[in-house]
């Protein structure tokens, strides 16, 4: 077993995969010889060769477009977007077209394809490059959506990701790509795409989060509970379809809810969990559920990206704020 | 300043708008009886036109897209595929599905609004009528690409409309199936209109053909309303490339002889002379000409034919007819391959209902 | 004063802004000649000229692109994308340029351009011309989303989107568009852009909606009040920046409130009211609120759309439902 | 089979790689003194392209992309163009800013992550930085349609790599352009490479110049290191649009000298020698050469002019250092033109941490 960054967990379920499926392509931007901006891809061309490690022209749309043609067609493309901020282009394909070929062939075709994309602010990247689009994707029927936020979930999901029958967006977090490691075996096994992750347990309040957040509200459940707050964390990772049971049960027991992504708050997948804490939750509420988020605002510039992603202070400040409530 | 590179574009046609020889005629094309089987199948497919607009009318059918005028490029097309080539289409080309095995029955069903008129097992791996104008461009691009990875002689044919060259899809696409050197057959049929916006107004390219330059592959130019034109040229675009030479533009110039589907009204924008000059140009009659010159076709035969088409279609239709409604929660059908907790109990809950 | 449907609502404000302001000028597919596939442009082309009513190529991307471009030069670009299916490739322009360009250039330029889409199911049109995409576009910064349920309301927001010097999204139901007409008198008096419209008072629950099914969710009220329950009902109809004072107010009357919406529920709009009202409603809330949304699934083909649309009998079992707490 | 449409596609050098004159000269490159004044720019370019990569390596500014190798694309672009054109941009035309009044500061600025840096009031109505690839290329169709509305003599430029030319958004614009004769010219720099993704594997057309005929306008391609070349091809194609004879596409060749960007490693895709190849034929060597030999440049004024520009650099990065970090709360500035309510919350809840 090795200690590996999450970037690294991606490439060796790419590798893992790949070795074990000839039906699973590569393809993308840069994803050939230079390995992927991010080096998800390493590798991959020497050992699998260029026709199945495809260096794409520079076409969102198309790399969409042509990975649901390729896995129509019995393949299992997993393609590259090289930043989240180019990745609205394919939104039309991914809506109208991957997540219904399934349902409007009757069954008679479908569309195995994973669009894997880094998201997310907070490592001083230009415009474009900190976007955080997974309620934008998880609005989309037919599909599912995934956004690990360790290099072990990484392995385990996106190697469920390749083999799920059905199209995938899978979400990474450039923050964590290579903030910390972990051992990761490599042993080809998938992880559930329908099963949130409690990372943390906890009685107090329930805190809940995806992707590169998931450390801050860690960081956040580590300074509660040398205020004696044992605050249970929850990491979604699998958005789409939502594994609400585990939230509920979760918020049962503790009475309240703060909710940490670092996507803008209006129509986020914050709001969504929120909605169904407010349907499905309220008599087990014992304060306001809370949505620590971005803001409604564009993702700012380098220069100003701290003030935008949730900190550890705001979190830790509606965990108290809940726990005020009696 | 020096010339780096010429290109040419070039048309082609057989038979003249008169029914007469313009060109030494293909090899296919000689023996008449080929060309009778085309012709069947184009008069099938005026027939099943007439029908689904008669249905539509009387309110039995949904918004339906007339083919009409274009059944020389979907006879053309249709023939000239192999069996396990993929077709990749637009609502127009419904012409090509008959022939690739989709019933006519399941023709209605699509248009009567429900799903499982794409549920076809024949053509198996044919896609989807693709409605959002030249998606199905890249679609094509990824189905050409899993056909060469796994070196089978197959390709993809992919067909579209003048109004989706505009669109970026259609750019993408066929530069990438020229960088990949794919087994693609991209058929613009050119038939003057994108709704009201004439082929003028869509780009001021005098060719839809040469689109294909900025993609570095073949383009070239046919007359549409000539079945053998169509033909010939699928036939060795369909050669080039099951043999490693990649993908072919071909444009066929023909006619939407009728509104643009049953929702709109032609006449809005459209000067009724000019659909008039057109009508002197629909590939039926053509067709008829030269066969009946060549002694192979005659009225009687053709009263025959007729009869036979449209008993052909009315069973269709009734067939269509005949098939109870879909059951509710079939919204929910084959969104998954397996149905996710999260959408069991909303099932449930349209159930309750 | 006339009598006139929400699509002739929608030309007459057209009418009234392009002889107003010879800086508008309004593109699209078949908006010259044909007047639009449902007429709303109808006789602009006869009246303003083919330069500033545009039949433009068959591509939505350079629709919406070309709007930004021609609002930073100083038109006002009205454009309609012809059914919201297609107006999925316009949201990388809107997303990644529209939305930014005044805070990208710290207010040097700016984007007022309209954006206009027909939405919505319930007319049995082939797929893809039945979506409802009002939250895509509301999760997008420093853009307006707008959506009127009635003529009267269509005409006043109309104007007031061309006059708003931002970017604005205006989505039109098309199942209204001829489904009733209204007095609409043609005074050029804009709407606010960011007030609900309280359509209907009631002190026992709350419904909320926008859009076409405002009506179903009147008629609910309508069959509502016969039982003895006195439903309020809001039209939202400003969804981007969103109002959400005149809901939480309601809400602190009646303690109860359903959210009505033919989207699909996940990440929806409705989720972001519900979301907001678990958050700064909750103590008001005598009832868990309730989501009476489309399913997560495609929409349907015309056979089964009635099926997904919320139902009168749905809204009625919601607000009955919600009356059972107490 | 008929020819029917004809095309070609020419290219133009005047000076060669070793400053040998290859064609006669155009009207204004007879007189040296304009293009010292060309030179003057190159260099600066040069200066500044130096310092913003030692700034970032040092941590004083954020990723950036170098324009080394492409000073000529960019003087011959920025000295063409009138004051009130109207530029569109990608990342790698810091040089036409310049040259169109933005200062090396406000670069800086925008590079070092500060909204601030697009703020730029000269010139007034020039776009933004387009990071998203070719999206730009649609804006500038607009801004275009908006001067031929007015019937202003103005003309918007829009500059964009090899790479985007794949894109849908490139082709979408183009077509468009060339459907209303638009007054608008596309420079597509030709740098050879897209990231680690090289010209031959982006498309199979022989030349990028050829995309033009897609669109129905004209295209050509110029040697994009000699800044005569492209400064000459801009003032035709500048004046063409401003008569009302729509656009033009000019493909430039050059070579990116550099990494893609200051967070790229091109050693790792790019072999060396084409590199050492590449830099034989770099754009100011070869001026240098033919302005040495009209005796219109010397030694004396190359050192005179390498120091300028070097403390303009200076200056200008000193002048950046000490701008103080803009106020958090800016990220709600001009969002709207007046914040709405319910993002002044958000604002306080911002302020409040
Ligand atoms: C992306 C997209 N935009 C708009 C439409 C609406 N629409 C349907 S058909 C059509 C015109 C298509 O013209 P053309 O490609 O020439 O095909 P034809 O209808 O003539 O066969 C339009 C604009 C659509 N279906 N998809
Ligand atoms: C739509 C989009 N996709 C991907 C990227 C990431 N990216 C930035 S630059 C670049 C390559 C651009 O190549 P080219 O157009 O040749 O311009 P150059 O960098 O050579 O100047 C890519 C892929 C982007 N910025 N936008
Ligand atoms: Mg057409
Ligand atoms: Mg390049």
């Amino acid at each position: 077993m090795a200690q590996i960054t999450l970037v690294e967990a991606v490439n060796l379920a790419l590798k893992r995969e790949m070795g074990n499926d000839p039906s699973v392509v590569v393809l993308g931007q840069d994803v050939g010889i230079d390995g992927g901006v991010f080096r998800a891809t390493l590798g991959l061309i020497e050992r699998f060769g260029r026709e199945r490690v495809i260096d794409t022209p520079l076409a969102e749309a198309l790399i969409a477009g042509m990975s649901i043609g390729m896995a129509v067609e019995g393949l299992k493309p997993v393609a590259e977007i090289q930043f989240a901020g180019f990745a609205y282009t394919t939104l039309d394909q991914m809506l109208n077209h991957a997540g219904r070929m399934r349902h409007r062939t009757q069954g008679r075709l479908s569309c195995p394809m994973v669009l894997r994309t880094p998201c997310g602010a907070g490592i001083h990247a230009p415009e474009h490059h900190s976007e955080s689009p997974e309620a934008m994707f998880a609005q989309i029927p037919g599909i599912r959506v995934v956004y690990p936020s360790s290099p072990r979930r990484a392995y385990g999901l996106l190697l469920a990701a390749i083999r799920d029958p059905d199209p995938v967006v899978f979400l990474e977090p450039t923050r964590l790509y290579r903030l910390f490691k972990e051992e990761v075996e490599d042993d080809g096994n998938a992880f559930a795409l329908d099963t949130c992750f409690t990372v943390r347990d906890g009685t107090d309040v329930t805190l809940v989060s995806w992707g590169a957040m998931v450390h801050d509200t860690l960081a956040a459940a580590d300074d509660l509970i040398e205020q004696g707050i044992a605050a249970e964390v929850i990491d979604v990772a699998t958005l789409k379809p939502l594994d609400m049971d585990t939230i509920l049960a979760s918020v049962a027991r503790t009475g309240r809810c703060v909710i940490v992504s670092e996507a803008a708050r209006t129509c986020s997948f914050a709001s969504e969990i929120a909605a169904s804490l407010a349907e499905e939750g309220l008599l087990t509420l014992l304060a306001p559920v809370q949505r620590i988020t971005g803001y409604d605002v564009v993702v700012p510039l380098p220069r100003l990206e701290k003030h935008y992603l949730p900190s550890k202070r705001r979190i830790i400040g509606a965990a108290k704020k809940a726990l005020e409530f009696s | 300043m020096t010339v780096i590179a010429r290109f040419e574009v070039r048309h082609s046609q057989f038979l003249d708008e008169h029914g007469e020889i313009a060109a030494p005629l293909p090899e296919f094309a000689r023996d008449p009886q080929n060309l009778i089987a085309l012709y069947r199948w184009m008069v099938l497919m005026r027939a099943y036109d007439a029908k689904a607009i008669a249905l539509q009318r009387t309110g039995q059918l949904g918004t339906f897209a007339s083919l009409l005028g274009q059944e020389a490029v979907n006879a053309g097309v249709g023939s000239a595929m192999a069996e396990d080539d993929v077709f990749l289409m637009t609502y127009r080309e419904n012409g090509v599905q008959m022939m690739r095995g989709v019933t006519i029955k399941e023709l209605f069903l699509y248009w009567g609004g429900d799903e499982r008129g794409s549920a076809f097992l024949t053509p198996r791996r044919d896609f989807p009528i693709c409605i959002t104008i030249a998606a199905h461009v890249t679609h094509a691009v990824g189905a050409a690409y899993a056909m060469k990875l796994r070196r089978e002689p197959r390709v993809a044919v992919c067909a579209l409309g003048d109004g989706a060259t505009s669109k970026g899809d259609f750019h993408e696409g066929l530069n990438a199936a020229g960088a990949w050197t794919l087994p693609v057959v991209f058929v613009v049929t050119n038939n003057q209109w994108a709704i009201s916006v004439p082929r003028g107004t869509q780009s001021a390219a005098r060719t839809l053909a040469q689109k294909a330059i900025a993609a570095g592959i073949e383009g070239l130019q046919v007359d549409g309303n000539d079945v053998i034109a169509v033909r010939h040229a699928m036939d060795q675009a369909l050669a080039k490339a099951r043999g490693g030479g990649g993908p072919t533009l071909i444009e066929a110039l023909t006619y939407r002889l009728s509104d643009h589907t049953t929702a709109d009204d032609a006449t809005r924008y459209r000067n009724p002379d000019e659909v008039a000059e057109a009508w002197k140009n629909e590939p039926l009659q053509r067709l008829r000409t030269h066969l009946t010159a060549c002694g192979a076709w005659d009225k009687g035969k053709e009263d025959a034919l007729l009869k036979h088409c449209n008993e052909k279609v009315q069973a269709a239709a009734q067939a269509y007819l005949d098939i109870p409604a879909p059951a509710p929660e079939q919204i929910f059908d084959h969104l998954y391959a397996t149905l996710p907790a999260a959408l069991q109990k909303q099932r449930a809950e349209a159930l309750g209902e």
